[in-house]
């Protein structure tokens, strides 16, 4: 049947292993791992052959204990790892035709500014807590080419009120700010260049319970506003509950099962999804 | 001259490791090659990347100037001077338009360069990232992937501090629009000189190990926003007292008698020469 | 007379100097080639070996082209201890007046276009060309050159080319130095960019 | 007898041994010199004892000189500031290269040097030997 | 006539000069290299350790001309070392062959080959000995005729000539306490040739750490041990003597017997030991030992010590830590690039000043239009 | 094809690995609906009426049987085998789900909940505020509650703002999951003449009621379950 939409990511078969490999190993029989780590030679197999599609305006949740490579795998969405194999396009990349990760380091640094957004569960990664905040979104403005003051700072009050933090408080650092409020301005940074696809990386975890609601209230509106892309991952089902349409979910690595979001929750098939369907009842 | 040592201080083998680094200079215009500085018999941070090139460069036939705050008579200029003739015999010079080579700390001189001339600058800290970044590993890895949007956010939050942006000398510039070069703390006054200059700009951090170059008639743009344009240091409707000229860089001084502020040419050898055509002009 | 280390190289230095900062400024080595006696290893030109005394030392590498490559490279290897090496790891590549057809595209190809965090890492190519004039046949432009200039060089096949090829990711790529017979010297850093007037192709083919 | 212990044996011994033995020479043949005797530098290659991979040190400040006899070029080469030494440690080296038949009973006059070297070295060490500290029980 | 720039600096400056030069001998002494070589051997490690040039004639030059002052005194060999020629590198030198004058174990009472104390002030009371004031010629060749007689009323020591002493390391390694190593002969990097680049090599690393100021180097192992890092060291042991110096020859294919021995150098070498968890095969974990390890020109003991406490720092990145940060660490122990920044800082800066005092006042100017601005409105 | 849906031969069980267990909920199902269907299915609570609903709306994957439903987009599809991205599609379009269970994001009023549905049909903003209050008002939507949040709300209120929410889709075919379980009667019949107008209208719908009589009246056919099998269909 051919395909009705175009995904605006696609990722083709990724690997990614740290540590080089053994003769052991290296067949990648899946036998011959320990989990996904090489008894031999220690190499650990952080994703392995991981392919899936990220359509316009969707939320595609990723789950998985920790360990299981969803963190990895987003570093390499990112670019902050290296890949050790694999494909990855973007459909306003070169018409969807160039395989980002073949693509030099400067290129990449230009996707990024450009096309992508990413929200780490530390703020510490994604914010320069010393700067301003209002600095903080200028400076994802200026990377995408952005080189009026007036124009940032508007648009950074705004993303800033979007986000509900105080316009008069613009000018101070994130390291002033709660915990939940750091994250809310790294949304506002991440959003600033308007990119097509978001990443969040356990935006929630390490937050109160009330304050990981109003962040997941709040990423759930503005994605229905802005229409992104956001490929989110989790440990927390209840997290990819709220905020995904369709879910993977990884273990040792591998991508074991995917499906609607309410597939996945009512109706898991690999018994690591029932058992950790069972434990989020 | 001192022949207890080799022509220009250094052994053939040292100045041909600089050559190399400043050939690659050249070539990439505004990227800083790292080098195996030397020890010289000056302080690191006293000039020693303009010296080991100065010195990496010179020639029996080449007349050389050094400058240092604009003034070729400043202590350090001197001490540098006489360092280059003892150890090669070379004419010195304190006119910019005698001079071959020009050795300079922190100034360009008034007077156009040429093209048979080159600009050597010392450099204490090329890194025009580093107060955004403490760790050279991390910086190289932005310049590598062009990633310079610390060096406007931190003119951004100049401005967002203080209403305006506030570097003073050392005002970093985009480079054949690559990368981003710090001029090494010449005033912005001195910036837009080096834009699309005749001579060769080389640039020298002895301590920090490295070459950069600005080859002639290279695009050099400083730093900026739309709405907050690049400004040098404006000396308007002030001139030197002795010659004087307008629209030129000017020290800003007390008199010790009266208390009241004057102005006087920076750069010293232009204020003579300034002064002299008009003798010669007076005496016709 | 006889070729003074010192100063003599000190001037084939600045001469690439200007070369170099200046892509399509014709430096002339025929003062220093000139003080070179004997005969010339290997047959090479005397600026080529005026090069070589120049820019190499037991620091760097370098690979030859053309002739009796061996013999060459153990003559250089004498005289300035630096190391023969594989094309791909050479920090020189120096290509001889009798290197064949094709070898500087191949050594444009091998060369190391250093990386983007150490373009300076990359290879510098030296070839023995024909003649070399100032001329409107390549036009230049780039850091440099105010506007643009034009030279003539006796180079036949598709170097300009391969080294777009090469050099089409800014800053890696490699840099080139040309000499010919007259011991005129041309450089041809990265950032120079080339185009042909489009009746000089034809001229080539003969 | 071989270079490395050669070497050692006039270095460490009398330098008037290296004279007598380079007069020798110098009064057969004609010596060139190459290299007039000259300083430079000797990097130093330590193995570290940790990961047991190697790193420099540091230089050491050498006087070299390169002598030519009989078509055979010595090489002498020595830490510090010792001309003289130098040059006839490359005259000796020459000669030994190019096999002269004076060397020949030099073997017995460097072992006689050797032995006192050997004497000097023993009474160093019994002195330094004096500071080791003694753990054994005392017979009373 | 015509006008010249006064020629204030360069007068100024040969005047400055003699000014020195009458400093170092107003009181009418002359101070010979000789005597510094013979009884300033502490300054003259120190300096020779520091410059990265060994050579006790040109330390002691160095410290006269600079009065005694090591930092310049290591300055002026640095810069004498660029105007030397390298004419060769060393063969491989292996401490093992070290003639030792002075070794201690820190880790067992007793050691094979035995505690030997050598020369060293750690038993000195350090009371200031004002006999010293009135030491003649005389004294001193009379105390060594009797030091001299001591020693040969001492029976001869069977083995004393060969004096290379078994390696405490040799002994935990053969326990399995320390893990074992095969020779790495990767050749080394050399920062006085290639510019220091991060991550840095081992080899950058040590060889920065032995050149680096014995007081930066300590005061940063120092931070180490006193919480400021991650370390628990115990000296291993501790060594100073002789190295012997082979060089091969630059054209012969290399055969040991046919190398040139070219003298001695005196070193210390400090092995400090650090347990550490090592992770073994299937996540086992076992307490092992690991080695930081120190060694320099001349009897430089504590900087030995620093040493190896550094390299293990270094070996295990943590930026909580700026002793375990590589950048740190080997960007800010040189002496000549510390001392030479921070003097700099003596030249005049008033054209970078002017301009800041322009942007300055820019600002101050602009925030005054604001406010009257704001009154307006 | 000539029905909206056909459900052929449709069975479902569930493997709970941690048991060891294999659970049949359906087997052998065959269901047709006419454009404009009103169909019931009655049956025991555990005797899998859901599971059918589920395995239509695509939350449940099925062993055996196909479910062809013919699609304005797609024309016929069967459901078994449709990509995610389909199903996404014609939740979004074409298919519609009530249930008793109000699932909805805490901290979104009424009004936003609704608004959001019109955004996703392809509304812009200020037609979306418009037909928002419209339909608010039309299901006797208290207007104190429309910016409240639903979590607040009572069964009936909720169940209400449940069909209004699913109506604004214009879904062809809704699927009614026991709607009117735990409602008091007076709310019953509002949601009565809510479904008859959505009848009017020419939605099909297949709906699972607990209460036999409300189902009844209104009900074109009706199929009972007994242990995830019909015993008898009308």
């Amino acid at each position: 049947m051919t395909e009705f939409e175009v995904p605006v990511l696609s990722i083709k078969n990724l690997n990614k292993q740290f540590g080089p490999g053994c003769d052991h190993c290296t067949n990648l029989e899946p036998l011959t791992l320990i989990k996904n780590y090489c008894s031999v030679c220690g190499t650990v197999y952080a994703c392995r052959d991981v392919s899936f599609d990220v359509y316009p305006g969707e939320v595609l949740g990723i789950v998985g204990e920790s360990g299981s490579g969803k963190s990895t795998l987003m570093q390499c969405l990112y670019f902050d790892q290296e890949t050790t194999s694999g494909e990855a396009y973007i459909s306003s990349y070169q018409n969807g035709m160039k395989n980002l990760f073949e693509e030099s380091s400067q290129q990449k640094r230009y996707i990024r500014n450009h096309l992508m957004g990413k929200v780490y569960q530390n703020p510490l990664l994604g914010l320069k807590i010393d700067f301003s905040s209002i600095g903080n979104i200028a400076e994802k403005l200026i990377a995408a080419g952005s080189r009026n003051v007036e124009r940032m700072e508007d648009r950074g009050s705004q993303l800033l009120s979007k986000v509900n933090i105080p316009v008069h408080r613009r000018k101070e650092a994130p390291k002033n700010f709660s915990g939940g409020m750091q994250q809310r301005v790294q949304i506002a940074k991440a959003l600033s260049n308007q990119p097509q696809i978001l990443l969040l990386d356990e935006v929630t975890t390490g937050l109160d319970l009330s304050v990981q609601a109003s962040v997941l209230d709040l990423i759930k509106s503005l994605q229905r506003e802005m229409n992104i892309s956001i490929v989110l991952v989790s440990h927390d089902l209840g997290v990819i509950r709220m905020l995904a349409d369709r879910t993977l979910v990884m273990l040792e690595g591998q991508v074991i099962e995917q499906g609607l979001t309410d597939q996945i929750l009512e109706d898991p098939q690999a018994p690591f999804t029932q058992s950790l369907v069972h434990s989020l009842l | 001259m001192n022949n207890a040592y080799n022509f220009a201080f250094f052994d053939e083998g040292s100045k041909r490791e600089i050559r190399r680094a400043t050939l690659k200079a050249i070539a990439i215009p505004g990227y800083q090659v790292p080098f195996a500085s030397r020890e010289m018999p000056i302080g690191r941070g006293w000039g020693t990347g303009g010296l080991q090139l100065t010195l990496s460069l010179i020639g029996k036939e080449d007349v050389l100037k050094v400058i240092d705050q604009g003034s070729d008579e400043s202590v350090n200029a001197v001490s540098i001077k006489k360092l280059v003739k003892d150890t090669t015999g070379v004419q010195i010079t304190d006119h910019t338009s005698q001079a071959t080579i020009i050795q300079s700390r922190h100034r360009i001189p008034e007077v156009p360069l040429r093209t048979d001339q080159i600009l050597v600058l010392q450099v204490p800290l090329p890194e025009p990232l580093r107060y955004f970044e403490p760790s050279e590993h991390e910086t190289k890895k932005l310049h590598a992937e062009k990633e310079y949007s610390g060096a406007w956010l931190m003119l951004f939050e100049q401005i967002m501090k203080y209403g305006s942006m506030t570097t003073g000398a050392d005002h970093p510039v985009m480079v054949h629009g690559r990368y981003v070069m710090a001029p090494s703390p010449i005033p912005r006054f001195d910036n837009p000189k080096m834009d699309e200059n005749e001579a060769l700009i080389l640039l020298g951090a002895g301590r920090e190990k490295k070459i950069y170059a600005v080859p002639p008639y290279t695009r050099i743009v400083s730093l900026d926003f739309e709405d907050y344009p690049f400004e040098g240091e404006s000396f308007h409707g002030k001139c030197c007292r002795l010659c004087g000229s307008e629209g030129v860089f000017l020290d800003e001084l007390i008199d010790e008698a009266t208390g009241e502020t004057f102005y006087q040419c920076n750069d010293t050898s232009y204020c003579c020469e300034i002064l002299n055509e008009a003798e010669k002009a007076g005496v016709n | 007379m006889k070729l003074d280390v010192v100063h003599d190289l000190q001037s084939v230095y600045r001469k690439l100097v200007d070369s170099t900062s200046r892509p399509g400024l014709i430096s002339d080595l025929g003062k220093e080639a000139a003080l070179l006696d004997g005969e010339n290893p290997a047959g090479c030109s005397r600026s080529i070996l005026l090069l070589a005394l120049t820019l190499l030392d037991p620091e760097v590498t370098f690979k030859v082209y053309g002739g009796d490559a061996e013999a060459f490279e153990k003559e250089i290897n004498q005289l300035t201890f630096a190391k023969a090496v594989q094309a791909d790891k050479a920090d020189y590549l120096i290509l001889l007046k009798d290197a064949g057809a094709g070898s500087l595209e191949h050594a444009i190809e091998m060369a190391d276009p250093g990386t983007f965090i150490n373009p300076h890492k990359s290879a510098t190519i030296i070839a023995e060309t024909g003649i070399i004039t100032e001329g409107n046949k390549l036009l230049l432009s780039g850091p440099g050159i105010q506007t643009s200039t034009g030279i003539n060089i006796e180079l036949a096949g598709n170097w300009i080319e391969k080294r777009n090829e090469k050099n089409k990711e800014y800053p890696t790529g490699v840099d080139l130095v040309f000499v010919d017979r007259n011991h005129q010297l041309l450089s041809l850093p990265r950032t120079t960019q080339i185009t042909e007037s489009r009746e000089v192709e034809k001229e080539w083919v003969m | 007898m071989k270079r490395k212990q050669r070497t050692e044996i006039l270095i460490e011994g009398s330098h008037e041994l290296a004279k007598s033995l380079a007069n020798e020479i110098e009064q057969k043949y004609s010596v060139s010199v190459l290299q007039e005797p000259e300083q430079g530098l000797v990097m130093l290659k330590v193995r570290e004892t940790s990961r047991k991979s190697l790193f420099y040190l540091g230089e050491v400040l050498v006087t070299e000189c390169k002598a030519k006899v009989e078509g055979k070029i010595g090489i002498g080469i020595v830490k510090g500031d010792h001309q003289d030494l130098a040059y006839h440690l490359a005259v000796i080296d020459a000669a030994f290269l190019g096999d002269l038949p004076e060397t020949k009973p030099w073997a017995g006059i460097l072992e006689i040097e050797k032995y006192y070297i050997d004497q000097k070295r023993k009474a160093k060490n019994e002195e330094i030997l004096r500071t080791k500290v003694s753990f054994e029980t005392m017979d009373v | 006539m015509g006008y010249v720039a006064v020629k204030g600096g360069t007068q100024a400056i040969e005047e400055s000069i003699k000014r020195l030069k009458y400093e170092r001998l107003h009181k009418e002494q002359v101070l010979e290299t000789g005597q510094i070589e013979a009884g300033m051997r502490g300054l003259i490690d120190q300096v020779m350790s520091e410059s990265s040039l060994y050579n006790e004639k040109l330390a002691a030059l160095a410290i006269k001309q600079a009065e005694g002052n090591p930092e310049e005194a290591v300055f002026l060999l640095r810069a004498y070392r660029s105007t030397l020629p390298r004419k060769y590198c060393s063969n491989i030198i292996e401490t093992g062959e070290m003639k030792v004058e002075r070794r201690i174990s820190a880790s067992f009472k007793d050691i094979p080959g035995g505690q030997i104390l050598g020369a060293t002030t750690d038993y000195t009371h350090r009371l200031l000995d004002f006999n010293l004031m009135k030491e003649t010629e005389e004294s001193v060749s009379e105390w060594l005729s009797n030091y001299a007689l001591e020693n040969r009323t001492i029976e001869m020591l069977q083995h004393a000539s060969e004096f290379v002493l078994p390696k405490v390391l040799d002994y935990l390694r053969k326990e399995g306490l320390i893990p074992p190593l095969e020779n790495n002969d990767a050749e080394p990097d050399d920062v006085t040739r290639e510019s220091l680049e991060f991550p840095s090599s081992r080899s950058q690393r040590l060889q920065i750490l032995t050149r680096g100021e014995t007081g930066a180097v300590t005061s940063l192992a120092y931070a180490v041990i006193r919480g400021y890092g991650a370390l628990h060291p115990t000296v291993g042991e501790l060594r100073v003597g002789n190295l012997p110096i082979y060089v091969g020859h630059p054209n012969e294919e290399g055969n040991d017997e046919d190398e040139y021995y070219i003298g001695d150098i005196k070193t210390t070498e400090a092995e400090m030991l650090m347990p550490f968890m090592a992770e073994k095969e299937k996540g086992k974990k076992e307490l092992e030992f690991e080695i930081g390890y120190g060694l320099c020109f001349g009897q430089n003991e504590t900087k030995a010590i620093a040493m190896g406490i550094l390299d293990n720092c270094l070996e295990h990145p943590d930026n909580s830590f700026p002793s375990h940060n590589e950048e740190f660490v080997l960007l800010h122990i040189d002496s000549v690039e510390s001392t030479g920044f921070i003097s700099h800082l003596k030249m005049p800066h008033y054209v970078t000043f002017q301009s800041k005092l322009d942007s300055v006042r820019k600002t101050k100017a602009k925030a005054e239009e604001q406010e009257e601005v704001q009154a307006y409105e | 094809m000539e029905n909206l849906l056909e459900i052929r031969e449709l069975s479902k069980s569930f493997t709970l690995h941690n048991l060891g267990k294999n659970i049949h909920a359906v087997s052998g199902i065959d269901i047709r609906l006419g454009e404009g269907d009103f169909v019931g299915i009655t049956g025991k609570s555990g005797s899998g009426k859901s599971t059918i609903l589920k395995c239509i709306f695509g939350t449940y994957r099925l062993q055996n049987g196909s479910i062809w439903y013919n699609s304005r987009k797609f024309g016929p599809l069967n459901i078994a085998a449709a990509t995610n991205r389909q199903m996404i599609y014609l939740r979004k379009h074409e298919i519609g789900y009530v249930s008793q269970f109000l699932n909805v994001m805490p901290r979104t009023t009424a009004r936003q909940l609704v608004k959001q549905a019109i955004v996703e049909m392809g509304r812009d903003q200020v037609h979306a505020e418009k037909e928002t209050e419209q339909i608010l008002s039309h299901f006797e939507l208290d207007p104190e509650l429309w910016d409240s949040y639903p979590a607040t709300f009572s069964g009936g209120e909720k169940l209400r703002l449940n069909i209004a929410r699913a109506m604004v889709k214009k879904p062809r075919l809704l699927l009614l999951d026991e709607p009117t379980a735990s409602l008091d009667y007076e709310s019953k019949m509002k949601v009565k003449v809510l479904i008859e107008q959505l009848m009017h209208e020419g939605t099909t719908m297949l709906g699972i009621f607990h209460d036999l009589e409300f189902m009844n009246n209104l009900c074109d056919r009706e199929y009972n379950m007994q242990n995830g099998v019909f015993t008898l269909a009308h």
